[in-house]
């Protein structure tokens, strides 16, 4: 059906007429399963080669950041370059032994959710210097907006083992009070933000919360997370909008672990930018980071920091990762993927990679590193077995009142009335 | 006590709150400098400074999200959408995000904004200027909806909303802004100056949110309005002579039940009216409740009396508009005077 | 006949219609070489080619944008919603652009797409994948929601509503995809294998949006439910004996009243289940339409049976589903045998 | 309200407590009424200044091109660099006319507002080129998703202008039939896509729409414009996401005329960075254009249909304009900018200019102008006299019924029993 009223039709000029018909253009992969991985289409950059702008460098002379890649750890474990954060041995070893953590608690907790004890479990698995190094680099007084795969920001802050399990397993010691899926965590004391399931949404709470800090006159800044699929939002273009508008003191970061669950960064758009380079269109610095090296990633957390806190805005950081694992316990990555993809992976592992540079300046061995690991197996360990004798998914849980709390400050009568429905 | 309109009672609400609470900050697309496209912000930017109440850019979820990091981090913002029909773009923050943190999070954080934006029909503004949103905010466990329909009940709510811990979606009937319409286009409009509810004290008082207010009281039916609707109600039943009573819901989340069922217990009739189109309005939920608890004093069905279950027609506004002369027929339905 | 699950009536459902009309295309997070986090999509890559299903950014604004400007072009876009919890940035899209392109262009530029995403609870999926968000669908003027309850329903009507000139949102009820769910979580649930209703053809098929489906005849009282819902009374209405009429209403927009109405004219009562919270759920509206049209019929106040009125708790997933038990006790009440 | 469950506070390292308390940076415009108007920030360049890249540049070698302003008029009227267009005589006498058809309707239809004939106008005042020079250099089978401020599109196709009068006066010949806001036009046949109020919300239309021309291998391509303010919105980011992965054939551009009702462009993000910066986000060309400047804006949208036909994807255009009125009937711009400051606007007029550069080549004078304004004038008098015939605002409108029309292809229950309920 069309206008009930008909005009005569146009005579504007048709210019060059077409001669090729169009077509569509949809993204593929690399390589999909039984095909051969490779990853030459990442550009990527020598340890140390990039030079480190002053903090307050106008924008128009680091749009070339985007492009390139900042790494400090070398081939040989060498910190190398002018990002070369120089920490001490004492920080360093706490950066292990907090990647450590997080990656033997992942497997544990993988595994528990194969047997039942929890619905639902994600890991970070080769991610994990991102939330660690982060978490240390920033203060007390600064707040992150992770995403489900931040876990290492916890581990770096000890957050308590056993309430990690008793949130995934929900039973009646879960600090959420079962109202939440297993893994979406809220620690405000521990300077991490409620997480949910949708993608994205918190973005801009970090903008918000970092204008807050800055409205008051306080110290604290911001770091908001997205995954590389997440970055096609709108919700990322309107935070980073606010984030330059208001230059907001936060920073703003995509974790590109090359995968969207089954979807490869080019149905993300990176077949034509590099995440980072979303930064030019809000005119703010944009890093592109080595996210597999503990060094590169601090770094960058740390150069972006000072820019934020001396009012000088706000800065993108694209994490170059790799998403080791399946995207969820509901995932299995070899449906849409060579099963050795991960082998071919230019970046390495972050955990063998910081160990190795511990090992090169001459504070860390494998006996000490086998100790280690061993240690945190034990934490790890004990800490399910606690939340085991609290109760795993089903056989224990919160007092079934805390459905009804929270749903506002006070409940209205429809929350009492409901709750004597169900007979509370 | 001055005579204000419902833009200089709102006006007055936030400066009030401005003043009194430094954590209270405002903004929104064209509401620092100018003072918003109503003048609702009028002046504030000037009087207490740009970063009191200041402009943002059209991004109505990037407003949201703003807001609730704000909220997370301990201020009370109080953002202006421009238009009802443009929170729509910011519906997921607001369910998702919003409704949801407190839940979540066990309390750790909270989302306390208040969420201004004009809504409602009868100026002429076509499909994208007109409509009245509140039933998908009803319908969300976690946001509450409050819609004043006087100056008075405008600056008190307000202020209720702002002191308020959860997240309040503030709906503000636009077509009220200078005088209380009455649903008659054809008839002029008097100002607010003079009507009773214009005396709007200087400073702060508060409305509860949850309490309806009895505009008249009646035996015949009672009905229930909020908003524009309250106005164009009390105008019908004085036109028809029913004896109905008449009740301004004022928040429609929370909702003051008891003094739904009170009325409808004792009048034995309903006629329900909002503006928005009819099907899975906030009217539906209005009638169930009503019937669930009123039933064995129903003596007619409950009715509904609401737009068209079309888009908002520019053109004809006033066939589409739920005026007095429809609310007449169906309060003589109920009342068997039909 | 083929037995097939939900699922693989949905896929056979995509694949005839990919055959059979060169306009139909499928787009949507992770549907295209992985064939979708519910396999709804497997294989049909493979076989009708990149272009036909792939991959779309996560960006579900930009989906059902891109779906709408594909659908004016002239294509019969089906973007898939990964799960309708993430419908919500793309609400905009819906209602201010597909459901009202139509009507504002005076049908110039009209938007036949499907929007298909699976909905509701069950699974232990938390806040955020379990909502059923009907409501906030079926007050939009000029959309449709349909929301299927078996395998050969889900074929049939998926179909209708590829081939609907106007938007449809199908919702699909994630807990039947692979079986029959009454609501007991302690029991096995069988496979579709073996239900009659899983008996679906090869080929296209069509059901009428907007025809309900008498699930059971009774005389004692009606029941009104869609997707899981459905299956969840049958089991009830079993368990208690009551000679219940389910009438499964399979779209709630078009909504066939004369069903309804005829149903509860014949047994005087109602009651209406949901897993969608209450308050403002789509059961307000069908509790309303009930009684304005069946008032003088009912012996017994029309109830509602749904979810609470909080966010989908994890763990307390079946304290919160509405289940048989609730319904029995609804049922009890209304047939007076409380 | 805090979590029950309490554990003990962090203890990661407090890194550079900060000395400066933040503070909130709150963009404001160069002048507000009363002060001294001028547009010393905005980045020009001389015409015919910036180089042209052939079309399949690739993307990397364009980046220079959203920081300059591409030009083709001079002072002095000439047409001058590798952009020039050269169009023929007769399509510059036709721009000329379909921008001054544009702006006499503008005139008498605002006139029309104020005497209470319609509910709503908006002028484009200032802003004529871009629409009229892209309808002229686009095709037939092109389809434009236009803003409100683009009647000159309509214009440059001969739309009959009863028609747009009839529509505004929302009488019995709309040809919308009353069911939309007057300006906010359809016209399929016109390649001109459904207006709405809302902003940005049909830029991803223009995409889907190109996507589905390439889908069937067809030739029409697609032009999506939006406003300064709204390349705020989520809906710009994901439309251009899109257009980037798919490589869609659609044009898509910003008006930039400096205003987006009361806010300037800093609201926006113009303080740091260029509308046409945006593209860099998605690795496609952005161009920044002279949008007073009839040639150049035709040349860029050229260039832009050139690469979007050959297959090459998407382009993102800035044109810098200036809106010269007010936003709309309900707004008056000298309560927020000083009311001379479109005096300083230093691109001139565009249908100024293109008339001096018609006089330059030789082939325009003044009386020819004032007889070509005569005729339109009288052409447009004429219209409005017309629509005038059928009924003004209230005095005319469609039967009442159609408001039940169009809601549905065909009608439920719902519709049928209230049109019966209204009498009808
Ligand atoms: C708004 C929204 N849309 C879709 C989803 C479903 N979903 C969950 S995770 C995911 C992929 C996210 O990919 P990315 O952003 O790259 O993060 P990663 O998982 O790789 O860390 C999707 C599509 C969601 N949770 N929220
Ligand atoms: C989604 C949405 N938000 C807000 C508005 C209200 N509004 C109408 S026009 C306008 C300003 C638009 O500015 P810009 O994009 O620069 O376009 P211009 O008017 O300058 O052409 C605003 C905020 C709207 N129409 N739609
Ligand atoms: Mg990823
Ligand atoms: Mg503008």
């Amino acid at each position: 059906m069309r206008s009930r009223y008909k005009y005569a039709v146009s005579n504007a000029p048709v210019l060059r007429p077409n001669r090729l018909p169009l077509r569509l253009h949809i993204p593929e992969p690399v390589a999909r399963p039984g095909e051969a991985a490779h990853f030459g289409n990442l550009a990527l950059a020598e340890a140390g080669a990039v030079a480190r702008p002053d903090i307050d460098t106008v924008e128009a002379d680091v749009r070339h950041l985007p492009y390139t890649l900042i790494r400090v750890l070398d081939d040989d474990g060498h910190a190398v370059g002018p990002w070369a954060p120089g920490l001490d041995a004492e920080q360093l070893i706490a950066g292990l032994a907090a990647m450590l953590r997080t990656r033997i608690f992942d497997d544990r907790l993988f595994r528990a959710h194969r047997q039942g004890k929890t619905s639902f479990y994600m890991k970070c698995t080769g991610e994990e210097a991102i939330a660690v190094a982060q978490s240390m680099a920033l203060g007390r007084n600064d707040m992150c907006f992770p995403t489900y795969r931040m876990l290492g920001w916890l581990m770096a802050r000890d957050y308590p083992l056993d309430a990690l399990v008793n949130q995934i397993f929900s039973n009646a010691a879960d600090p959420l009070a079962g109202r939440q899926l297993p893994i979406l965590y809220s620690a405000r004391d521990y300077g991490f933000y409620s997480l949910s399931g949708n993608l994205g949404s918190r973005f801009g709470h970090a903008v918000g919360w970092a204008m807050a800090s800055a409205y008051r006159g306080d110290e604290g800044i911001a770091l908001g997370m997205v995954g590389d699929g997440t970055t096609a939002e709108g919700d990322f273009h309107e935070a980073l909008t606010f984030a330059a508008v208001y230059r907001a003191p936060v920073i703003l970061c995509v974790t590109n672990n090359q995968w969207a669950i089954s979807s490869f960064t080019g149905i993300a758009g990176a077949e034509t930018a590099t995440f980072a380079a979303k930064a030019l269109a809000y005119g703010i610095p944009g890093l592109r980071v080595d996210g597999n090296d503990f060094l590169a990633v601090w770094a960058a957390t740390q150069w972006a920091a000072e820019r934020a806190r001396a009012n000088l805005g706000s800065t993108l950081i694209e994490f170059v990762t790799y998403r080791v694992a399946g995207h969820s316990t509901s995932d299995d990555p070899t449906q849409y993927r060579p099963k050795d993809e991960a082998d071919h992976w230019p970046l390495g592992d972050p955990v063998d990679r910081l160990k190795a540079h511990l090992i090169a300046i001459g504070v860390w061995d494998e006996e000490r590193h086998a100790a280690l690991t061993k240690q945190l197996d034990d934490e790890v360990k004990a800490a399910v077995k606690a939340a085991e004798a609290v109760g795993t998914l089903g056989a224990s849980k919160p007092p079934v009142g805390e459905m009804f709390e929270c749903v506002f400050k006070d409940a209205d009568w429809r929350i009492d009335e409901q709750r004597t429905e169900l007979g509370l | 006590m001055p005579s204000m309109t419902m833009i200089q009672a709102l006006n007055s609400a936030l400066a009030d709150k401005l003043a009194d609470d430094a954590d209270v900050l405002i903004f929104g697309e064209d509401v620092g400098y100018f003072g918003g496209v109503f003048r609702v912000t009028a002046g504030l930017q000037e009087r207490f400074g740009l970063q009191r109440c200041f402009d943002a850019p059209i991004a109505e979820s990037g407003i949201i999200a703003t807001a609730i990091g704000m909220g997370a981090y301990g201020l009370r913002p109080v953002p202006e959408i421009q238009f009802a029909d443009y929170i729509l773009p910011a519906y997921d923050q607001l369910v998702s995000e919003a409704a949801r943190l407190r839940y979540r999070s066990s309390g750790e954080f909270t989302a306390p904004i208040t969420v201004r934006s004009p809504y409602g029909g009868g100026i002429f503004g076509g499909q994208t200027h007109s409509q009245s949103p509140e039933a998908i905010f009803a319908h969300i466990t976690g946001l509450k909806t409050v819609i004043p329909s006087t100056p008075y009940d405008a600056k008190g709510l307000l202020i209720a909303a702002i002191e308020d811990d959860d997240p309040v979606i503030f709906l503000e009937p636009k077509r009220l802004y200078n005088g209380p319409f009455d649903g008659r286009p054809d008839q002029q409009v008097p100002g607010w100056h003079g009507h009773p509810a214009a005396e709007v004290p200087e400073g702060l008082y508060r409305i509860p949110l949850g309490k309806a207010a009895t505009v008249r009281e009646g035996e015949a039916a009672t009905v229930l309005a909020y908003g524009t609707m309250v106005h164009v109600a009390l105008s019908a039943i004085e036109e028809c002579g029913i004896d109905a009573e008449l009740i301004d819901l004022r928040s429609i989340v929370p909702l003051d039940i008891d003094a739904i069922v009170a009325s409808v217990q004792k009048t034995g009739r309903c006629v329900i009216l909002h503006e928005a189109s009819r099907f899975g309005g906030f009217g539906g939920e209005l009638s169930a409740l009503v019937q669930e608890r009123c039933f064995y004093h129903l003596e007619a069905p409950v009715e509904r009396v609401c737009g068209w279950d079309t888009p908002y027609p520019h053109a004809f506004e006033w066939d589409y508009f739920p005026g007095p002369a429809r609310l007449i027929k169906a309060l003589r339905r109920v009342t068997g005077e039909a």
